[in-house]
C-alpha cells in the first residue's frame, strides 16, 4: 500500500542521535493520580480560558473548570475528582519561570466521572460539533497545542483532499506517538474516520518514519480493517524517511503531498489538514465516548534508569513522573519535549500540560554545556540544513545587531525553530535563541506600534473634543449675554411698562422654570454608585469622605500656595 | 567685456525663467514626511520633547526644527528609526529631554484620591475616569505613562508601576555569549 | 563604434570617478548608508550629469569659444549646472517627497560636486565632440551610481558588524571606500590597452 | 543554563580550519620540490606574524585571546598571503602584508566572519600595487639553493637577478604588450623550458597540488561544487573561445588553468565563505565574476595575475550579489504558494 505513494523531498534536516529504544521497550502504563493536581488555565494556543471553579468547591473528573474564552480558545477540564484548593498563580511549565493562574486540586481518590455522553456528530451541525471540541478541550497533542476544533473546518472549498495524520514523531528521545500507534492504532482511526468525515477529506494519509516499524505494522493493520469496514482505499499507511525534522506539519505535508504552505497560510486552503495521531485519539474519545481531554501519554526519557511512556492527568507534577523512572543522581534539569526544540523548565514542579510530550531528565552529561559561541564564519551548513530553506546565517548577522527589519527582510517568521542551523552550527551558535529574542521583540514592537495607534486616536480625539468644547462654550457664552442683554432689555421695558403683556409673562416664567430646573440639577449630583452598598461598604464610604475632607483642608494651604 | 555681462545675462535669463516655469509647475502641497515621523513616535502625547504632543514635534523634526533624539519614550531605538528615516546620523538620547524609562502605567491610589478631576484634564488619551468628587481611576490598557497626570495632582495620590511581566508578554533574551572560567583556560 | 564604447566603459570602470579620479566623495559618503536612497542620488545624478555635459558642450562650442570668452567657462559652467540641480530637485520634490527628503542636503550640494563641474571640463580638456561628451558624462555618472550602490551594499551590511569602537560610522565607511578603490585599480591599464 | 537544541554536531570552526590548511599541502610540497623551501620560510614568517597580530588585536578588542586566537582562521590567512606572494619576496614585505591583513582587513571589520573584503587578497593586492617590482620577482624554477634564496629574504637583494625569473604570466604579457612580438606566441608557449607542457614547469605541478587539496575539500563537505566549478568552467570557455578566436594572441585554457593562482582561487580564496557570497545561485555568480575579471586583468590589464583584484572587486558586489539571489523559502516557491 505504502510502495504506491510518490514521496516528496524536502530540504535540509539532520539526522541526529534517535535514542528511541530506551522508552519503548515497556508498554504504557497509566501514572498515578498525585496528591495535588495543578492544572493551568492557558493550555492551548488563544484566548485564556475563565476560571469557573472557586476555592472550596467539590469538581468531578471531566468537569470543566476553565470556560473558553471566544472560539479561539480551548476549555480545560478537571483531571479527577476532588476538592478545589485554590485558583491561583502558581509556576508554569514555561522556560519564563513565570507564575499563571492554576485550578489546584486535590483529589479525594474516588475518580468519580461527571455524567459522560456520547455525541452524535453526524446529526450535529459542523458548528455544533466544532463548539463541542473546544469545550471538551481538544487541542493538537503533537506540542503546537492549536484548538482541533479550529482545524476541523473544511475552509472556503468544502472539502478537502487530504487528511494527514503525523505519526512522523521525529524529535530524538519521544516515543509517546509510535507507543500509541502500536497499543491503539484502531481507536486513532477511529478518531481519524470521525475527523474525515467532518472535513470531507477524500483521502487519509498517515505518514510514520521508517525507525518505527511496529507502529507502521500496526497501523497498517488497522488501516485495512477500516477500509474494508468502508469499503474503500481511503486509509493509508506511509513509511516516510527517518529524517528530524519530517514530523513538523508543514515538512510531513510536503513529503506526503508535495503542496507546500507557506507561513502565515491555512493548508486547508490548499486542500489538506494535519493532526497529530494523539489528537485523532483525542477526538474519538470526546466524541465517541463523551471524555474531555484530561490525560495524555507522556514520554519520561534521557537521564533515566528506566524510560518509559506514562498515560498522565493533567497537573500532574513532572517531578512525580520522572520519580517513577529512577532518575540518575546527577540529574540537573528537566526539559519539556525533545532535545531539538524542547523548552527548559524551571523547575521539576511543574505540571504536565496538553503541551507535554515528553519529559526529558537531562544531565551535563547527557547535554553537554555547548562549546563557547565563536563568531559566524557564513559557511552556509545551516543554510544546508534549513528545512524551511532559510538563510539562518543572515537572519542571525541581523537578529544579532538587533536590525530586525532586515532580520524579517530574510523571513525570519517562516522559521520553525526546529533547531537543525544551531545543531550543525560549526561555530556553535545558539542561533534559535537569536531568533527566538528577535521574534519576541518584533512581536513586542507590534503590540507597542497598536497601543500607540489607539493612544494617537484617542488623543486626536481629545483634541477634537477640546475644540467642540471651546466652541460650545463660546456659543453658550454668546447666547448667555445675547440673554442678559435682552433680560436687561425687558426689565427696562418693564419698568417704563408696567402693563406687562402676556408674552412677556411667559417668557419670564420659562426662564425662572429653567433657573429652577438647573439648580436641581446642580443639586441632584451625587455619587452614582453608591445604591445597594452593605453597611460595611457604607461605612468604608464615609469613612473614605472623612479622610477626604481632611485631606481637602491639609491640601488648601499648599493649593493656595501654587496659586 | 561687454561680451561677457550679456553672455552671462543672457544664460541668467533663460536659466531664471526655466526655474521660474518649473517652480510654478511642480509645486507640492503638504509634507507626507510628518506621517511617517508621527509613526515612528511612540504616541505618548507627554511633552518631554518640548512640543505640546507627538504630532507637533513630527512637524518640527520634519521641518528641521527640532532634534530627533528628544524622545525619552521613543528610547534609542525610536532615535535609530528617525535617523534611517531621514538619513541622519544617530544621535544618544538628549538628557535635558529625560531618560529612557521601563513602561509603566499611572495607578491612582483610591483611599486617598480626593476627585478633584485636575487628572482627567490632564490626560492626553483620555484613559482617567471618574467625575467631580468621584473616586478616580486608570483605564491601564490606554494610559500611555506620560505622567503628565502626576503635576497635577494635589494629594500626590498618582503613582507610576511599572507593567510586570507576564506568560503573555514575556520576551526572549538577548543571547548572551558566556565564556567561563575553565573554557578560557582550557583553550 | 567602439571608441564610444570604450569612452563608456572607461569612464565606469577604468576611469571611475569615485575610485580613481576621487571626485564626488561627499554624496559618495554621505548618501550611500541605504541601498534605496543610493539609487535614488545615483539617478538624479546621471540625470543631472548628462544634461550638464550636453548643455556645457553646447554652450562652450557655441557661446564661449566663439566669443573668446573661455576665461567664463567654470562661471557659466557653474551656473548652468545649479540651474539643471533646481530643476531636477523640483522634480524629485513632486514626484518623490521622500527621496527629495532622504537626499536631503545632498540634492542642492550636486550642485558644487566636483564630480558635476569636473566632468564637464575634462570634456573639454579631452577635446570630445558632442556625443562623446554625452556619453563620457552619462558613463561617469554611471560609474558613481555604480560606486554607490557597491558601497551601499557593504554598508548595510557592515551596520551590523562588530566593529571597533573608534571605527564605527565614517570611519570604517573610510577605510571601505580605500580597498575598493584599491580593487578598482586592477583595471588600470585597461583603456591603453591596444 | 542553554536553550533547546540540547546537543550539537560535533563540528568547529577549528576542525574546518586545519582541515583547509591540511588541503594546502600537497601544493606547498610541489612548491618546495621546484622552487625549493623559500616558501617554508615565508609560512613561517606570515604564520609569525599573523598570529602575532591577532592576538595583540583580540587582546585590543577584549575578546577572549587564546579562544578565538585557536580557531586557526589567522594561520588560513597567513598561509594564502605566503603562497601568494614570491617565495624570494624579502621579509619585510610578507610581514607587512600579513600585518595590513590581519588588522586593517579583518580586525577593523570586527574580526573572523565580519570582513568584507578577502584579508590575503588585500595584502597582496596593497603590495602589489605598492611594491610593483618586488612583488614580481620570482625564484626560478628548479634553483632550489637554500643558502641564496635565504639570503635574499633576509639579507642583500643583490644577488637576485641570478635567481629570479619571470613567471610564465608575466612572460606572456610582455609578449602580449608587444605588437612585434605576438605573432610569436605560439612558439613562446611551446618552449618547455619555460612553460613546461601546460601552465610553466613547476607552476603546473603546484596547481595539480592544489587541486588535489580542492578535491579533498569537496569530499569533506568544507566547500560546496559551486565555487570551484563555477570558477574553473568560466575561465576555461573564455580562455578558450578567445583562444579558438585568434590562438597568436591569446593563450589557451590549459596554460590559463594551470598557471599562476588559478587553481589556489578555484579551491582556496574564492571560496573563503566570509567575503564571498553565500547562496547557490550566488556562489556561481561570484565564482564567474571572479573568473571572468582575472582572465580579463591578466590577458588587458597592467598587472601580472589578475586574481587579487577580481576576488576584490567580486568581494564588492557580494553583499547585493546575496541580497539578489536569495532561494525561494518554503511555501514561497511559486505563484500558487503566494496566492492559493
Amino acid at each position: 500500500m505504502s510502495a504506491l505513494q510518490r514521496l516528496f523531498k524536502f530540504h535540509g534536516g539532520v539526522k541526529p542521535a534517535y535514542n528511541k529504544e530506551a522508552s519503548t521497550g515497556l508498554p504504557i502504563a497509566v501514572a498515578p493520580t498525585p496528591t495535588l493536581l495543578v492544572i493551568p488555565l492557558h493550555q492551548s494556543i488563544g484566548g485564556m480560558p475563565r476560571p469557573l471553579v472557586k476555592a472550596g468547591e467539590r469538581v468531578l473528573k471531566g468537569q470543566r473548570i476553565g470556560g473558553a474564552d471566544g472560539n479561539a480558545s480551548s476549555a480545560v477540564h478537571a483531571s479527577t475528582s476532588g476538592a478545589v484548593v485554590a485558583v491561583e498563580m502558581r509556576l508554569m511549565p514555561h522556560t519564563s519561570g513565570l507564575s499563571a493562574l492554576c485550578v489546584v486540586i486535590e483529589p479525594d481518590g474516588r475518580d468519580e466521572w461527571i455524567a459522560r455522553q456520547p455525541f452524535d456528530f453526524r446529526k450535529a451541525s459542523p458548528t455544533q460539533t466544532r463548539d463541542y471540541l473546544r469545550d471538551a478541550g481538544v487541542v493538537g497533542l503533537g506540542g503546537a497545542v492549536f484548538p482541533t476544533h479550529l482545524k476541523l473546518n473544511p475552509g472556503k472549498h468544502g472539502k478537502l483532499d487530504t487528511l494527514v495524520l503525523n505519526g512522523a514523531e521525529c524529535e530524538p528521545f519521544i516515543t509517546c506517538d509510535d507507543v500509541l500507534m502500536r497499543e491503539r492504532a484502531e481507536t486513532i482511526l477511529k478518531g481519524a474516520i470521525i475527523m474525515r468525515e467532518m472535513l470531507s477529506a477524500r483521502q487519509v494519509l498517515i505518514g510514520i518514519e521508517d525507525n518505527k516499524p511496529e507502529a507502521i505494522a500496526a497501523m497498517e493493520i488497522a488501516a485495512q480493517a477500516a477500509n474494508q469496514a468502508a469499503g474503500d482505499l481511503a486509509m493509508q499507511v506511509v513509511s516516510v524517511p527517518t529524517r528530524y525534522p519530517a514530523g513538523g506539519a508543514k515538512q510531513l505535508i510536503r513529503v506526503l503531498t508535495g503542496i507546500e504552505v507557506p507561513h502565515g497560510k491555512r493548508s486547508t486552503d490548499y486542500g489538506v489538514q494535519c493532526f497529530n495521531v494523539g489528537t485523532a485519539y483525542a477526538v474519538y474519545e470526546a466524541i465517541a465516548l463523551g471524555q474531555p481531554l484530561i490525560s495524555r501519554i507522556v514520554t519520561v526519557a534521557g537521564n533515566v534508569g528506566q524510560a518509559r511512556n506514562y498515560e498522565a492527568l493533567f497537573g500532574t507534577p513532572m517531578r512525580d513522573l520522572v520519580a517513577l523512572c529512577d532518575p540518575l543522581p546527577d540529574s540537573d534539569r528537566v526539559i519539556m519535549g525533545g532535545p531539538m526544540m524542547g523548552l527548559l523548565m524551571p523547575g521539576d514542579e511543574v505540571p504536565v500540560v496538553k503541551a507535554t510530550n515528553c519529559v526529558l531528565v537531562g544531565s551535563r552529561k547527557l547535554f553537554p554545556p555547548p562549546p563557547p559561541e565563536m563568531p559566524c564564519i557564513r559557511c552556509g551548513e545551516c543554510a544546508k540544513a534549513c528545512p524551511a530553506d532559510l538563510q539562518p546565517f543572515e537572519m542571525y548577522w541581523f537578529s544579532r545587531a538587533k536590525i530586525f527589519g532586515k532580520a524579517q527582510e530574510y523571513k525570519l517568521f517562516d522559521c520553525i525553530e526546529c533547531g537543525c542551523c544551531a545543531y550543525v552550527c560549526p561555530s556553535h551558535i545558539p542561533l534559535v535563541d537569536y531568533y527566538r529574542f528577535a521574534k519576541s521583540e518584533i512581536w513586542a514592537r507590534e503590540v507597542d506600534k497598536e497601543a500607540a495607534d489607539i493612544a494617537r486616536e484617542r488623543y486626536e480625539f481629545r483634541l477634537l473634543r477640546e475644540e467642540r468644547e471651546k466652541q460650545e462654550k463660546a456659543a453658550k457664552l454668546a447666547a448667555k449675554t445675547a440673554a442678559g442683554r435682552e433680560k436687561a432689555a425687558a426689565a427696562i421695558a418693564e419698568a417704563a411698562k408696567p402693563a406687562a403683556t402676556p408674552e412677556d409673562d411667559t417668557k419670564k416664567a420659562l426662564i425662572a422654570a429653567a433657573l429652577e430646573r438647573a439648580k436641581a440639577q446642580k443639586e441632584q449630583v451625587h455619587p452614582g454608585n453608591v445604591s445597594n452598598l452593605t453597611p460595611e461598604q457604607e461605612a468604608e464610604v464615609t469613612a473614605i469622605e472623612a479622610r477626604r475632607a481632611e485631606i481637602r483642608e491639609m491640601a488648601k494651604p499648599h493649593l493656595r500656595q501654587d496659586d | 567685456m561687454l561680451e561677457a555681462i550679456l553672455v552671462m545675462a543672457f544664460g541668467a535669463l533663460v536659466l531664471g525663467a526655466a526655474l521660474g516655469y518649473a517652480a510654478v509647475r511642480f509645486r507640492v502641497e503638504g509634507d507626507p514626511l510628518v506621517e511617517k515621523i508621527d509613526a515612528i513616535l511612540p504616541q505618548t502625547q507627554c511633552g518631554q520633547c518640548g512640543f505640546p504632543g507627538c504630532k507637533p514635534y513630527a512637524q518640527a523634526i520634519a521641518k528641521g526644527e527640532a532634534e530627533i533624539n528628544q524622545c525619552p519614550p521613543g528610547g534609542e531605538e525610536g532615535i535609530h528609526k528617525l535617523a534611517d528615516l531621514l538619513g541622519r546620523e544617530f544621535k544618544s538620547l538628549s538628557a535635558e529631554h529625560g531618560i529612557e524609562k521601563p513602561k509603566s502605567v499611572a495607578v491612582i491610589d483610591e483611599q486617598v484620591c480626593i476627585g478633584c478631576t485636575l487628572c482627567i484634564q490632564a490626560c492626553p488619551v483620555d484613559a482617567i475616569v471618574g467625575a467631580a468628587k468621584q473616586m478616580h481611576t486608570v483605564v491601564a490598557p490606554l494610559c500611555t505613562g506620560c505622567e503628565l497626570c502626576l503635576p497635577p495632582c494635589p494629594v500626590d495620590c498618582i503613582s507610576m508601576q511599572s507593567t510586570g511581566e507576564s506568560v503573555e508578554n514575556w520576551k526572549w533574551k538577548y543571547p548572551v555569549v558566556k565564556i567561563n572560567p575553565a573554557q578560557r583556560e582550557s583553550t | 563604434m567602439t571608441s564610444y564604447l570604450f569612452v563608456v566603459l572607461g569612464a565606469v570602470l577604468v576611469n571611475n570617478v569615485v575610485f580613481v579620479r576621487i571626485l564626488g566623495l561627499c554624496p559618495f559618503m554621505g548618501v550611500s548608508k541605504k541601498l534605496e536612497t543610493a539609487v535614488g542620488m545615483g539617478a538624479a545624478t546621471t540625470f543631472v550629469l548628462t544634461m550638464a555635459c550636453g548643455a556645457s558642450f553646447v554652450i562652450d562650442r557655441w557661446l564661449l569659444i566663439p566669443n573668446q570668452l573661455e576665461y567664463l567657462r567654470t562661471l557659466s559652467f557653474i551656473v548652468t549646472i545649479a540651474a539643471i540641480v533646481q530643476l531636477t530637485e523640483l522634480v524629485i520634490q513632486k514626484t518623490s517627497p521622500l527621496l527629495h527628503q532622504v537626499l536631503g542636503i545632498y540634492l542642492p550640494l550636486i550642485t558644487t560636486n566636483c564630480a558635476v563641474l569636473g566632468i564637464p571640463l575634462l570634456n573639454v580638456s579631452l577635446r570630445h565632440n558632442f556625443l562623446e561628451s554625452l556619453l563620457f558624462g552619462f558613463g561617469s555618472a554611471v560609474g558613481f551610481t555604480l560606486a554607490l550602490i557597491l558601497f551601499a551594499g557593504i554598508r548595510e551590511r557592515l551596520e551590523a558588524a562588530d566593529v571597533p569602537v573608534h571605527f564605527r560610522g565614517t570611519a570604517i565607511a573610510m577605510i571601505t571606500a580605500g580597498l575598493m578603490s584599491l580593487a578598482f585599480m586592477g583595471f588600470a591599464g585597461l583603456d591603453k590597452y591596444k | 543554563m542553554n536553550n533547546s537544541p540540547y546537543f550539537l554536531k560535533p563540528a568547529s570552526v577549528q576542525s574546518v580550519m586545519l582541515r583547509v590548511l591540511v588541503a594546502l599541502l600537497p601544493g606547498i610540497a610541489a612548491y618546495v620540490w621546484f622552487f625549493g623551501a623559500a616558501i617554508l620560510v615565508q609560512i613561517v614568517l606570515a604564520s609569525v606574524t599573523a598570529l602575532a597580530a591577532e592576538a595583540v588585536m583580540l587582546r585590543l578588542r577584549d575578546k577572549p585571546v587564546m579562544l578565538f586566537l585557536s580557531d586557526g582562521s589567522a594561520l588560513v590567512t597567513a598561509w594564502l598571503i605566503a603562497l601568494t606572494f614570491p617565495s624570494i619576496a624579502p621579509w619585510w614585505l610578507t610581514v607587512l602584508g600579513t600585518l595590513l591583513a590581519i588588522v586593517v582587513a579583518k580586525h577593523l571589520y570586527g574580526g573572523l566572519g565580519q570582513n568584507p573584503f578577502n584579508p590575503a587578497m588585500v595584502a597582496f593586492a596593497l603590495m602589489i600595487v605598492a611594491y610593483p617590482l618586488l612583488m614580481s620577482q620570482w625564484p626560478k624554477v628548479d634553483a632550489t639553493d637554500f643558502a641564496g634564496q635565504w639570503e635574499a629574504i633576509f639579507g642583500s637583494r643583490q644577488i637576485l637577478d641570478a635567481m629570479t625569473m619571470a613567471t610564465p604570466l608575466d612572460a606572456l604579457r610582455t609578449v602580449l604588450r608587444d605588437p612585434e612580438q605576438r605573432a610569436m606566441i605560439g612558439g613562446i608557449l611551446g618552449s618547455k623550458a619555460t612553460f613546461g607542457n601546460v601552465g610553466g614547469r613547476g607552476w603546473e605541478w603546484i596547481a595539480t597540488g592544489y587541486f588535489l587539496g580542492g578535491l579533498y575539500l569537496l569530499q569533506q563537505r568544507i566547500i560546496t561544487w559551486h565555487m570551484p566549478t563555477a570558477f574553473l568552467a568560466t575561465l576555461f570557455v573564455v580562455s578558450g573561445a578567445f583562444a579558438l578566436y585568434e590562438p597568436d594572441r591569446f593563450a589557451g585554457p590549459g596554460f590559463q588553468l594551470f598557471t599562476g593562482g588559478a587553481m589556489l582561487a578555484a579551491f582556496f580564496i574564492v571560496t573563503d565563505p566570509v567575503s564571498g557570497a553565500t547562496t547557490p545561485r550566488g556562489k556561481l555568480i561570484f565564482a564567474a565574476g571572479v573568473a571572468l575579471l582575472t582572465w580579463i586583468i591578466r590577458t588587458f590589464g597592467a598587472y601580472p595575475d589578475g586574481i587579487a583584484f577580481a576576488v576584490l572587486l567580486m568581494n564588492i558586489a557580494t553583499p547585493l550579489i546575496d541580497m539578489y539571489t536569495q532561494p525561494p523559502v518554503f511555501g514561497h516557491k511559486d505563484k500558487r504558494g503566494d496566492s492559493p
